[in-house]
């Protein structure tokens, strides 16, 4: 969409993408004058089925395959989506770690208060598969809905161990520390690209998933902790 | 027998009034289209989804009396009686209202958790209600308390002053014109009260899943189950929906039985 | 269980003073808007004056304070021990005739069978025992008047407080609810508010009357009522009231001079003493002894005459006839003239004193 | 000037009032506790705050006009007309109140989205709904209106019919009657039902998120943005749900002071 | 505006039939719980009865149908063109006083400047036109009742439906408000609920009496209260009419006899019919012409000595004359003896016929 004077691109992108593609898009912005990038963030599911249900995008960055493969089933790509960004998992602990945690397997002690993602959602499915690489059974007070709830129990103090991914312990700031873990690298999440069919500015849109592919665009990914593709 | 009748209403009314149950209906409808009816039974009879709804209507049935209990107390005071300061109580009370869910969730783990405000006291007393099914009816309490409170605080005022003021000239106490008098009055709007506190608590998702997190059989409610559901077999949450929209009119019909003045 | 009223309510410019002694039933007559019910408000606790202070049987229900040695009281309503009955009915709209009834007792602490008992007692006093399982509102007006009044008498308080008992209720009814209210005023301490002399007459040892917020009018109901003073008063009022002893079927007085009456209610015995009331227009005046069907001729002498609108009252002594101006200048009416006075024997009305 | 007084409350009743506005009011403090007050002023001004507020504040505004519009006809049906069915409409009406409101949101996709229900007729018109300001107020009606009529059918049912037969019987026709007699009398009841849709418009999530999407200026409300802050600055939801807190309080004191009796 | 009416309210045991001409006022008398609220009720279209019929000035208002050529119809309330005075005033608590009376005509679509001085000017009839800017709540109970009067008569309806619209009134404002009503509804048609033989007499041309939810007597009013048939129009009446024509101060019959008595309201002018009543208790029996201060002795002849309870009753063509039975005994009265019946003017009221 856009007005007749100005010209915008519209970028659907998973909630944890938020600080890196504002960042991203005011460097397009600046590059492309008179050119608006609007960002529209959300759970990566909630976004594909806007955009099956007429949502206008141009762009659809997911945090994770599964939902991108949706977008895909209904023939919405533009092109053939592209890997981006990797995440891999880190516990967080809250600051002074109470229960001094500093592998994964003092995740098992079950004193401990453990608050992991439920199985159904990306990151509680990647806590699962490292669990099962390290031989380990975790049983967790609780199966949160996504990492920013996690995150909550763990920065208020209620959890006393959680498994996120390194770029929301990053994000999270001076509330979580982060202890990282050598199974993590077993099981790691893939960020994928793709623009939108039907889309009004499909050439800027292409040009928009360029920049996130662009070494600059890279930088400003790896700065927030992801991974390379 | 005898009918007495109501006064028309002006006809124009109709227009707008179908118009409005229109837009609540049809969504409904779109809802139930949806429904992929092949695997609907399977859906909703799963372990999960069954240990989901039992929780869910325990944990509400369980915040609706806390409601009731502390809720009618609070009218009263706030219907009857007035003290310096009394709006902004009244304020506070509806806030839970307006809050996004969430943060009222947010506000009840800095509060009750176990770092929270007052959460090392109710540790010392050997308890956390962290990860509990408390937590979730507390969520609950906290999130439909503010309806009860409304309703019955409209139906106070409404009815029943001047009632009361006889009955304590026959010598009844306070108490007695509470019981006798004051409740008996004001029941529909304390059904209607009860009835919209238990459906907000039923459909409670956001406060609960932050404060009290979400376990299969401890804390996670059918909202809980739906929204999971919803990652990962979009059909499974419709069903699963249809199920709460079931129960729902369930227990509002059977409300309504019980008194017709809902 | 005597009361003691001072009470200022500005907003309504009524500012009543007046006391009521143990056992006594005082009326408090006036026109609409003369402050009656307000009084009542204050006295139940259901309006708070601007200044006042109300005592009943030594406790200080009320007291806004102002001197030095007095505190401020405010006696919640349901601690005074003071039943009112409003001019509205007020049936409780959740509960049966018979259980409005028995709320009085059963929140006196009376047991559920035993207040029920009562109720229905009342109930068949004021002549709607039949009338007990319905709810308010499938009552008629007079009914629901009749509930309410059942309802307040079986509260039994220290003091009563009746708006306007007899309003909405039919002719049949009234003469046998008066009764009652006699019979069971006549031990209470109670204050009636009412527009009809005869409920006055019957029920009140005191009148007060109100007029626009003050007391213009108060003292003993015969003094009042034949002797008003207030321009509202001699509205109503002016009866002539004898007092004697019952013989015979007719009233005697001390000097042996007879007035015969209808009885209403049950005849007096031998000897009781009886108190016959009639009006002033329906004494006739003679000259000579007239002999005729009127059964109650009196000598008396005319005391004093005056104009009385467009009519003349004639005094003789306690006696007054009320007659036309031309009747009295044909009979050279003036003090000092001896005549009969004459009344229908139909005209008088005879109660037990 | 004379004042009439209440009957007394029974005192036990300010215990459990006292522990139900605690219990409502100890989150609350642990909320403003949490503000890091330091820079809380830049936060809430920031450009994107601001633009989230005004639109909270203009949807919020729109749909509880909506939800006057179409629930005080829908109210009165509900409360002056017996139909076969009537309780199953009421109950409909209810449902959204149950239903979470990422299930709403759904259903509203489900029915006026572009493969939805009517949505396609919708987009003959030449319009698309979804993802726009109006599916922003969509969603708010659709979860606000509920109150509203719940509100008000009671205070419609507790005062006001003896009166409309007096209005009839003087020569009134039912809009006259209407227009002058049930509506002023049920003013207290629709003044505290529009406060409560206000509220409840305000604090709407889960249908905005996912009915209209959440895009900055046009459907991204303050709860949409706190919900946002939150994934990557925690402080700065806090500090937005405060803002969030104090208008809602100004709007309910407002609203209090045009009408004595919410 | 003929109203003819039948219906049938069976839980309220209520069967009732009757019609009332063009500009005709009908009295419902009854004792409480009788029906007279139903009757009104159902006219008025708020009490829809099992079956009926009911038609003003030719429309059909109700129909419950049944037979073969009767629709089923039920026209609703404000399109009767029927005013309700109900027997509680159920003032608007949300509009002043004036607004109140204002609001009949502003729906009748009168704009508003003239509906609210034509309110002012019904309140000013009615005795509280100062308190046109009060609410309702700051009435007392006998003001709030005369707004109400006003209200429903400001309305000016088709028809008119009264329910005791004296009900707690006080004795001062009574007579000057039944003039009112005695003016407005002498061209209206009407249906006046009352408990007050007095405002049958002087408000109705007919008089309905209901006892148990039936008709039991009904008839032209005069025929009605001075030969009553039913118990309950016994109680009430029995009263003496007499009409005449106004000469010098006095009602001249045809045959010169002259009647004197107060006049209430304004003096008729000489020539002008009037009609004169009293009580039959108020009248004295002679054998022989007596002098005193009764203005009115008129010779007539025993025609009828009937016992009236503890009273005895004796008719002398239209006039009747309650003594008590020594009386009756003493004086040998039988039919064909010649007496004189005497009337003090003080017991004689006179109203323009
Ligand atoms: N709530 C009120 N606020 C202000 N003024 C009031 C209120 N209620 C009554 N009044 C006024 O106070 C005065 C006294 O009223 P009150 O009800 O005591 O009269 P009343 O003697 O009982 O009359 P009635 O015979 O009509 O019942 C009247 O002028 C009335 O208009
Ligand atoms: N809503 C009702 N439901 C059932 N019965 C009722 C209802 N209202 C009144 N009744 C009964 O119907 C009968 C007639 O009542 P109605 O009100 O017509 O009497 P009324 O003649 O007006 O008496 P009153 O002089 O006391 O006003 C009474 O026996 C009464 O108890
Ligand atoms: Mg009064
Ligand atoms: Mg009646």
């Amino acid at each position: 969409g856009g007005d007749d004077d100005d010209t915008t691109v519209t970028v659907y992108a998973a909630a944890s993408l938020k600080k890196t593609f504002e960042q991203l898009a005011s460097d397009f912005e600046a590059d492309h004058d008179g050119v608006t990038v609007e960002l529209v963030f959300g759970g990566s599911s909630d976004l594909v089925s806007q955009i099956q249900n007429g949502a206008e995008a141009d762009v659809f960055a997911s945090a994770d395959t599964a939902n991108m493969d949706k977008l895909t089933a209904d023939d919405l790509q533009g092109q053939d989506p592209q890997d981006f960004a990797t995440n891999t998992l880190q516990i967080a602990v809250p600051p002074d770690n109470p229960a001094d945690v500093s592998s994964l397997q003092d995740l098992a002690d079950p004193a401990l208060d453990l608050v992991l993602c439920a199985p159904d959602v990306p990151c509680g499915a990647a806590a699962q598969g490292v669990a099962e690489a390290a031989g380990l059974t975790l049983d967790p007070d609780s199966e949160e809905q996504s990492v920013t709830d996690v995150l909550g129990k763990i920065t208020s103090g209620q959890g006393d161990a959680g498994l996120v991914y390194v770029t929301d312990v990053l994000a999270a700031g001076d509330d979580v520390m982060g202890v990282e873990f050598p199974e993590s690298a077993d099981v790691v999440n893939t960020y994928p690209i793709t623009t939108v069919e039907d889309s009004d500015e499909s050439d800027l849109a292409q040009e928009f998933v360029e920049l996130v592919l662009s070494d600059s665009g890279q930088k400003v990914l790896t700065d927030a902790g992801f991974g390379a593709p | 027998m005898g009918q007495t009748r109501a006064v028309g209403l002006p006809r124009w009314v109709v227009v707008p009034a179908a118009l409005g149950a229109l837009f609540v209906l049809l969504p409904l409808v779109a809802i139930v289209a949806q429904v992929d009816w092949s695997n609907f039974w399977g859906l909703i009879t799963s372990e999960s989804s069954r240990t989901a709804l039992w929780l869910s209507l325990r944990t509400s049935t369980a915040s609706t009396v806390v409601c009731v209990l502390i809720g009618v107390p609070m009218a009263l005071v706030l219907a009857r009686t007035s003290f310096p300061g009394q709006g902004v109580v009244r304020s506070v009370v509806l806030l839970p209202l307006v809050l996004p869910p969430v943060v009222g969730g947010l506000a009840l783990l800095y509060t009750f958790g176990k770092r929270g405000l007052i959460g090392q006291s109710i540790e010392v007393v050997g308890t956390t209600v962290a990860f509990s099914t408390i937590a979730v009816v507390m969520a609950q309490v906290f999130v439909a308390l503010p309806f009860l409170v409304v309703s019955l605080e409209g139906a106070l005022r409404t009815g029943g002053e001047r009632y009361e003021v006889v009955a304590a000239s026959l010598g009844a106490g306070p108490t007695t014109v509470f019981l006798r008098v004051t409740l008996p009055l004001a029941m529909p709007g304390l059904v209607s009260g009860a009835v919209l506190a238990f459906a907000r608590s039923l459909g409670e998702f956001g406060a609960t899943v932050t404060f009290a997190g979400s376990k299969e059989g401890v804390t996670r409610t059918l909202p809980l189950e739906i929204y999971l559901q919803r990652e990962t077999d979009p059909d499974a949450a419709i069903a699963l929906a249809l199920v709460l929209v079931v129960v729902a009119v369930l227990v509002i019909g059977l409300a309504r039985q019980g008194r017709s003045a809902l | 269980m005597t009361l003691s009223f001072t009470a200022t309510v500005t907003d309504r410019d009524v500012e009543v003073s007046f006391d009521v002694a143990d056992g006594e039933t005082v009326a408090l007559l006036g026109p609409n808007g003369a402050g009656k019910s307000t009084v009542l408000s204050v006295v139940a606790g259901l309006l708070r004056p601007d200044a006042g202070r109300v005592e009943l049987a030594g406790r200080t229900l009320l007291s806004t304070g102002g001197y030095a040695d007095q505190a401020r009281v405010d006696v919640a309503p349901h601690r005074r021990r003071v039943a009112l009955l409003a001019q509205e009915p007020l049936l409780f709209p959740h509960l049966t005739v018979l259980d409005n009834v028995a709320f009085g007792p059963r929140s006196a602490g009376v047991a559920r069978a035993e207040a029920r008992s009562r109720a229905q007692e009342w109930l068949d006093e004021v002549g709607i025992g039949e009338l007990a399982d319905r709810r308010p509102g499938q009552l008629s007006g007079g009914q629901a008047q009749r509930a309410a009044v059942a309802r307040a008498l079986a509260a039994e308080p220290d003091l009563l407080l009746l708006d306007e008992p007899m309003a909405a209720l039919d002719v049949a009814v009234t003469p046998a609810l008066r009764q009652t209210l006699r019979r069971v005023l006549a031990e209470r301490t109670c204050v009636v508010v009412t527009h009809d002399v005869l409920d006055a007459l019957l029920l009140a040892d005191r009148v007060l009357v109100l007029e626009g917020g003050r007391v213009v009018e108060a003292g003993p109901t015969r003094e009042v009522l034949t002797r008003p003073r207030s321009a509202f008063a001699a509205r109503l009022a002016g009866l002539n009231l004898v007092v004697g002893a019952w013989h015979d079927g007719a009233l005697v007085l001390d000097d042996g001079t007879t007035l015969a009456g209808l009885v209403a209610g049950e005849s007096p015995v031998d000897g009781e003493p009886v108190v016959a009331v009639f009006r002033p227009t329906a004494v006739a005046v003679y000259r000579s002894a007239p002999h005729g069907s009127p059964r109650n001729v009196v000598p008396a002498t005319v005391t004093q005459v005056e104009p009385l609108g467009d009519l003349v009252r004639v005094r003789a002594g306690d006696l007054n006839a009320d007659v036309t101006a031309p009747a009295a200048a044909e009979l050279e009416l003036v003090p000092g003239v001896e005549v009969f006075f004459s009344v229908k024997a139909t005209e008088v009305d005879v109660y037990p004193a």
